[in-house]
């Protein structure tokens, strides 16, 4: 039987996932600058506080360092909080809270305690917000042992994935793109939880893998469209969780395919890009045909103006120049 | 009233309106013909701030802005078309479009620019001040920040430094009663916002943000004080954004009318009309003409830099690193 | 004096040399020995702090302590044994090992734990308290922390959004004059430390930390008016630290002979002994007997927890996910 | 004719070399928590508040943002701070100074102004500092673009560098190990600036290529001659500056080993030994024989109790092992 689909962006499905779960569950609690009465600057918790109400739905003032901690404090008492940090710049204000109490306080404990956190943050780049509100930083995330990353690209893994994340008893920084929240796409409209550390084959293929995340992931679409134009049959793999990596799927498709490239918006070096090719040539070396490829951003901050942000920010040609770089 | 108060007056006036009518340019043509990428955030009703404060400087003074900061750039002497090509990206802006809205910056004049991270400019503000006292310089430096900014870290830490270390710093306030959508009352926990800063011995002051003139004696008294004692000094300006937070925002935590009102009753610019109209300062027609001729000038420096060139894509790769050092 | 208050000054006074001791033998012992890695910051000195406050909070109340935690922790329940375990790396310690002295907790206690990270703990205070508003119990949550936590960022934010949201955290801080090796007048730019949470509304009191029943009825009263009326409440206690910041510290920062000359006229033992002898609450042969019985009984927890395994080295590869959620 | 060398601790390199810097140009200034008067708690700064006054040496409260703005202020009006964090667990609450003003700042003014300033921080673990001040961190700040990344493993590249990056007009990251201070080595007793983004080899050898630094650098030279024993030439790369890195020389020395191993003590995951395989097997994958090996820390926080803290940082049999394998 065909699912029943439909049609919402993103932000939809983040607060259509938020509203389910703190029916599901009278502990989920969301705190953050601006997402009670005006409901998030990108529109993402719109009516939660009304339906909610204030004790459940709370504005904060200008403190990420408290929004962190905060969290970290609830969930330690047994909520399970969603906070928001409205730029994933300044999650480097909460990082205190997050990599050294929020990742570590189970391990430090011998177990004691379970730290239920949802750290919601829009990155990326794009509209033209300029070099300190458009980083992308989910490497320095995956880094740190504690944490789950979540890197979501279509409306259906932002809900699933949401979910999942509200639900696992670990801190989870889970990261939107802020020039994707208008994005549309289908969604089943029965309840789907989309369990963390899963990838997706969005695309099956034969000559290339193409490992992408977030809106990088729908240029990789894009992409591979035009490539299959030129007879190029590309197979995209969206892990959706940077942290736990489903390596094992991106290997099987390059069992198959045995080229590959890694395409994200964060800077190539450094980047989660580095981390998959590493552990590819670890496991897999002979499997590979072709040197691997990375397409990311240079190693410069995002500029202002639209002609050097595109330049910057990888585009569906830089994904498509790069699959033929890595099948030579 | 005396000839030299009289100019200065008009010079406040002249200053306050190209910064409004640049502001315009911004919201009525620039953003509608999306000539605009980003975040704006307009500063329409804080100008007497921006202003009366930064007049109240000295030139070698440095300043550090917020997001909010087209105004405070342009009252420490950036010039429009510079703004204007920033703004719009292009090659020729003060910042060669890297910056653009929210990080104007002019070096040569002592705007160390604008930090639209909220509360991130008060630690650098210190560091500046730092600098100018290790130099010998009575040099100060002002901080200017939201009234939300006053609950960041980064406000206590550099607060509680600059009285520590009696460094030359004016953390100047501007109250304009909302962080975004966060009204005052649910941000902060005392609303006496001038005693916010007693926790580091340092008394405020609360003034009319909305009277150039006050704003300008206020900053210029608390000015000297700083340059001779070396001591920090904080305000609190009362004032209003009459626009949205940025050019997306709807609003929806103030009714319609408040802004309306509020724009009726406290326009910074209609207020210095009124008064210097009516104590016989300048007579009417003076201020059409000068509503006229900046607003010219506004036009033009418009008109030039939407001519001017855009970067090349490859601009982008270089810059971040300086070359060499030391 | 009443049978009820002398039983529970005793009460006092055995928590009081149960942490001495303790701290001695990681002094004396651990250390010299080698039982012991990294960091080490003792309280000795402070113990009045932690038995007067943690015995006016109710069992059910939650604690959170910093880096120098071995008293706070003791005085909520935690056993020595469980303690020096954790402290010699043992597998039965109460972090099982991967905490060590500066990560001592116990959740069954309400010992949420030290967080050795300066401030750091008082968001995290907010936020348990805010979890306890919102079950509508009335437990509440004490935060202690160094005149040092002052000056951090954590702290600001955290006071004023516990004031603004009215939670019930009791902010406790402990005087002790020192941050590492930078004494207080170089730390605040105020040096009224009680006035330093007047910038959120909350009027802060200064307590003698060195008498433990000053310490319990300060802590009691505004553990009450917190409890009844949900507000955050703010004490300072004059206290000092006998022994260096930690394990290698040089103490080049204060004279051979202060330290010693404080312990003569300030450790808050010798001063509760005084005064329970001097007003005939006790014979001087029961203080030597409560001596000699929570020394033997240290002794005899440290000689427990000699004996206990060490974890396996493999052990460190598991336990930083819970598994599966809700 | 012979350098003349002597035997100096790693906190005596570092001394040395803020102690030359400071008289060579009055502009350089240092601050930090306990650096002044107490001489650091490292020892790192003794004797230089007393030496250049306390206008240039100076001790902070407990205010990291501040420490982090500060530098950032004090370097934008001309001065060359050298702004001490006490544990780079702690760079996370200075991060925002770090990340999104220190490196950005020129870049975003059109190259207006310059940023002259030294972070320096003592990061890892091994003595016994439990979770939250055992971090190694490196990969964070390698990954953002307008910073540059030191990390020194001898006392002489120790002192060399950070003279390097206290001229150098940008922002430096300068990560110290804090078990490694007291290790001896040998200095020349002449001034010598080693300049950042130049590798250097450590020891030769034909048969494998081991990369490493900081501390684990003096891991991988004595794991070369356990190996040297059974007849393994180990050639010991120490890139000493991982941003910008080195990748030429890591390049050369695999062209000549065809083999290669990353040690480091930070995380693996996410880890800059990820980034290293992952330019090697881009741009040289046909010079490997066999699959790269990393040898780092677990994807765990670091524990406190001595059995399991060994077991999680790699030590010198780790990485004779990863040699070992990396052989086949
Ligand atoms: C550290 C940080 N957190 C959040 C934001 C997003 N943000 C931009 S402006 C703003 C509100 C600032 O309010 P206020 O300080 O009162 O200044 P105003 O906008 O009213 O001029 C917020 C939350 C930011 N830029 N920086
Ligand atoms: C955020 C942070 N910065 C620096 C340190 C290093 N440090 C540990 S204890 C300490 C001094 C703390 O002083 P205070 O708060 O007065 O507590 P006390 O040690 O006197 O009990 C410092 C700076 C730290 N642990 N956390
Ligand atoms: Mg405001
Ligand atoms: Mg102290």
């Amino acid at each position: 039987m065909a699912e029943k689909l439909r049609n919402i962006t993103f932000a939809q499905a983040i607060r259509t996932a938020l509203r389910a779960e703190m029916k599901r569950d009278e502990r989920v609690i969301l705190f953050g600058e601006d997402v009670g009465y005006y409901g998030g600057v990108y529109g993402a918790t719109v009516g939660l506080q009304k339906e909610f109400g204030e004790d459940r739905v709370r504005d904060t003032p200008i403190s990420e360092m408290a929004i962190g901690g905060v969290a970290v404090g609830a969930a330690l008492a047994g909520y399970r909080p969603v906070a928001e940090i409205m730029y994933c710049d300044f999650l480097a204000h909460a990082s205190d809270a997050i990599v050294n109490n929020a990742a570590k306080w189970r391990y430090m404990s011998g177990g004691q305690f379970a730290l239920p956190i949802v750290f919601r943050s829009p990155g990326g780049g794009g509209a033209g917000y300029a070099a300190q509100h458009s980083q992308s930083l989910e490497a320095w995330f995956a880094h740190i042992p504690g944490l789950k990353v979540v890197a979501p690209s279509l409306p259906r893994d932002a809900r699933g994935l949401l979910k999942a994340a509200i639900r696992d008893d670990n801190p989870v920084v889970f990261l939107e793109h802020k020039a994707h929240y208008t994005f549309k796409g289908e969604v089943p409209v029965e309840e789907e939880v989309i369990p963390l550390g899963v990838a997706e084959v969005k695309r099956a293929g034969n000559d290339v893998t193409v490992v992408s995340w977030s809106k990088t992931l729908t240029f990789a679409l894009e992409a591979a469209e035009t490539l299959a134009a030129e007879g190029i049959d590309t197979e995209v793999i969206d892990p959706r969780t940077l942290q736990p990596l489903d390596i094992e799927a991106i290997l099987a498709s390059i069992g198959k395919t045995r080229h590959l490239v890694v395409a994200h918006e964060a800077v190539q070096f450094g980047g989660l890009g580095g981390e998959i090719v590493a552990q590819v040539a670890e496991r897999a070396l002979d499997s590979l045909k072709r040197p691997p490829v990375r397409v990311a951003a240079p190693f410069v901050p995002i500029p202002y103006s639209e002609p050097m942000e595109l330049r910057v920010i990888p585009q569906v040609a830089d994904i498509v120049a790069g699959v033929r770089r890595s099948l030579g | 009233m005396a000839a030299k108060d009289r100019e200065q007056l008009l010079h406040f006036y002249e200053d306050m309106l190209r910064i409004r009518f640049f502001e315009e340019k911004v919201r009525d043509v620039l953003l509608p013909g999306k000539l605009f990428r980003g975040s704006s955030h307009l500063a329409i009703g804080q100008e007497a701030v921006a202003v009366g404060a930064i007049h109240a400087l000295r030139e070698d003074d440095l300043v550090v802005s917020t997001h909010r900061g087209h105004g405070h750039a342009m009252a420490k002497g950036l010039d429009p078309r510079s703004m204007f090509a920033e703004v719009m990206g292009r090659k020729t802006g003060c910042c060669r479009g890297k910056g653009g809205s929210m990080h104007l910056s002019d070096a040569g004049l002592g705007f160390v620019g604008e930090n639209p991270v909220v509360g991130s400019n008060t630690p650098m503000a210190a560091g500046l001040a730092l600098a100018a006292k290790l130099e010998g310089s009575d040099r100060l430096v002002a901080a200017f920040f939201g009234e939300g900014a006053l609950n960041t870290g980064a406000f206590h830490e550099a607060a509680n430094l600059a009285a520590l270390w009696q460094l030359p710093v004016l953390f100047l306030c501007e109250d304009n009663l909302y962080a975004i959508s966060v009204p005052l009352e649910r941000s902060s926990a005392l609303q006496d916002l001038e005693r916010r800063a007693e926790a580091y011995g340092i008394q405020g002051q609360r003034v009319n943000g909305m009277r150039v003139m006050e704003v300008y004696e206020a900053v210029s008294r608390v000015a000297q004080e700083t340059r001779e004692r070396s001591v920090p000094s904080y305000l609190v300006f009362d004032t209003y954004r009459f626009e949205g937070h940025h050019t997306s925002d709807k609003q929806t935590y103030r009714t319609r009318d408040e802004a309306l009102e509020e724009f009726r009753k406290r326009d910074p610019i209609h207020i210095l009309e009124f008064e210097m109209i009516d104590d016989h300062t300048v007579p009417i027609p003076l201020t059409i003409e000068y509503r006229d001729r900046i607003r010219a000038e506004i036009d033009e420096a418009f008109e030039q830099a939407l001519q001017e060139p855009w970067p090349e894509a490859d601009e982008a790769l270089a810059g971040a690193y300086a070359e060499g050092g030391e």
